[in-house]
């Protein structure tokens, strides 16, 4: 893995990474999450930020085998592993779905949209797709 | 029955080819006829070799390419959409032909269907 | 010709797809939701009226394999959805006039 | 052009193409137009209709010198020249963008929903994008 | 750091971009809209309340090159949206803390 | 000061490598600098010298290989999104080359400011 520390002093920023789209329709979920690993790997305050449709993504019991396409709902509880530990989901979006976190394939912290403000405003960079 | 396919996405960013595959196995087996797969729009990615995905995940490119030889499907990519993208004959893979939107108008008219997969 | 059949394959939260088709799909139409467009066959899902609203005219299917992929199967459908595979899939092109996809 | 009349009797079949997204933003308006003007050249019925943001692609005074693309927006009036002459444009859809006709680049018939309900129905194949 | 730059380049008929913009931006946030996103300015437009709500805790800018290309620059956009080219892009960028496109 | 550009779509289907590119130039032109432009997603496909737009249409592929010339940017084509997509070295635009994701979370953290365009 790459290390900056020799170019300078080191820099810790906060990076948010926004989902905002259902899985397998599109390929944005996937290439998200497959940043998301690289980015844990630098040492930086990174969160995920599950909004909107993104909130979909964590849904339980995805079973992929008829559409053939490849099931990668499990890696988001590798996040743990790779201490992303920061993992948002909205409240608003999760009722509109009609689902709860019992519904969802890992822990998260629910927020409210006025408290969702406060954190996407403390982000030094915003990554969305 | 005679079925169209319009195909208006590449493969992996959108769901559309795989939606179109999975519709025209399950057509070829219940005895249907595919008269055309017609690639149009960013569709015409679909058609490029050099295409080389994870190997536990799904090869749309490959899967079009075998399923036109055994069942002598005619996949057309559109020549207007596919030189705009860098879709050559040196990227093309065996299967496609490349050929002009006039085999779309015209599989709509020969096909007794037409079903159009995009974003 | 018999009755279209319309495609959606788009969320009802993220676009305008599924008010669109409801608001041109002619009485007796057949409506397909696939792809992101299953989101909208879920029951307590807050767009779940629209659906509703024309179950009594239109008659409303969804395709498995997207719903379990996107893990709902699980969750309750909208009463009247009927559930189909991608050969029920065909057979709903072949049995309705044009196919309309609302992309 | 090609043609068909060898291959059998011919068949005419009536076609529509369904416009619903607005131009530049994405490539679809163009593409479509294109499909269009080729299948004028078949001998069959055409229609084109522009409903949701595809009532956009017909606004006047489209200048794209700014944002370096083609401005494709004067092509609609060769419709008329390739003898396709029904051109719908879905009254609500226009309305709610704060347009009227006057705002449009070529002459079309407003119709409502209801009406276009109509129209839809009775088509052989809808060609969207 | 200082307030936000949030860019929404999606029509506010056919996406849901611009309502989640507007509930997750905060108060003092600059807004831009661009692409297809400057659909959103029109005045007479039925969505225009969107924006002429938040008008009063937010900055609302579009970009002049795609209201130009949209043939937009003969209609009112509302009150307040200040139209800018892309060096004013480029200066709301830097003048802003974090920029947040809402794809 | 330093922006970082990220581009989620390809060339024509999307505005986003359009709006990317005439940010670029018009930052350029107010004397800030370009730290890189990464393409992913889709975005890979702005890097396909194949293209071959219309002869009265902008060709972006070569827009931004002239670009980079010119002001040796560092276009960035992420390995993982191009190889699924059939995005390699034997189509890859002069000025364009192929590196990891970590060019990206380097450019985040580098960069005074990023910016995403996409669809």
């Amino acid at each position: 893995m790459e290390d900056f520390d020799d170019d300078g002093p080191e820099i810790i920023k906060r990076f948010m990474y926004v989902n905002r789209r259902a899985p397998y329709g599109t390929i944005y979920a996937l290439e998200c999450l497959e940043v998301v690993l690289v980015a844990a790997a630098f040492d930086q305050d990174v969160s995920v930020v599950f909004v909107d449709d993104g909130v979909c993504q964590l849904k339980k019991n995805q079973d992929t085998t008829e559409i053939g396409m490849k099931n990668f709902s499990r890696t988001y509880g590798a996040l743990d592993d790779y201490d992303v530990e920061k993992i948002y989901v909205e409240k608003e979006s999760l009722e509109a779905r009609g689902l709860t976190v019992d519904d969802l394939v890992i822990p998260v912290e629910v927020v409210a949209a006025a408290q969702l403000q406060v954190i996407m405003a403390q982000q030094d960079v915003v990554i969305s797709s | 029955m005679k079925f169209g396919i319009l195909i208006n996405e590449g493969p992996f960013t959108h769901q559309a080819s795989d939606s179109a595959y999975r519709f025209v196995v399950a057509a070829l087996a219940k005895g249907h006829e595919i008269y055309r797969v017609f690639f149009y729009n960013d569709g015409v990615y679909n058609a490029n070799k050099l295409s080389e995905p994870q190997t536990d995940d799904r090869n749309l490119v490959a899967l079009w390419s075998a399923l036109a030889e055994e069942h002598s499907l005619d996949l057309v990519v559109c020549v207007a959409a596919a030189l705009r993208r860098g879709i050559k004959d040196e990227v093309l893979k065996d299967g496609f032909r490349i050929s002009g939107l006039g085999q779309l108008v015209e599989a709509g008219i020969q096909a007794d269907r037409m079903v159009v997969f995009g974003d | 010709m018999s009755s279209m059949l319309h495609i959606v394959n788009k969320s009802p939260f993220d676009r305008n797809a599924l008010d669109s088709c409801l608001r041109l799909a002619g009485s007796g139409s057949a409506i397909l939701l696939i792809e992101d467009g299953v989101y909208a066959a879920v029951a307590k899902a807050a767009q779940a009226d629209k659906i509703t609203g024309r179950m009594g005219d239109c008659s409303f299917y969804a395709l498995g394999p997207d719903i379990a992929a996107r893990g709902l199967s699980d969750i309750s459908l909208i009463d009247g959805i009927q559930v189909v595979d991608y050969e029920g899939f065909v057979d709903l092109v072949a049995e309705h006039g044009a196919t309309q996809s609302w992309l």
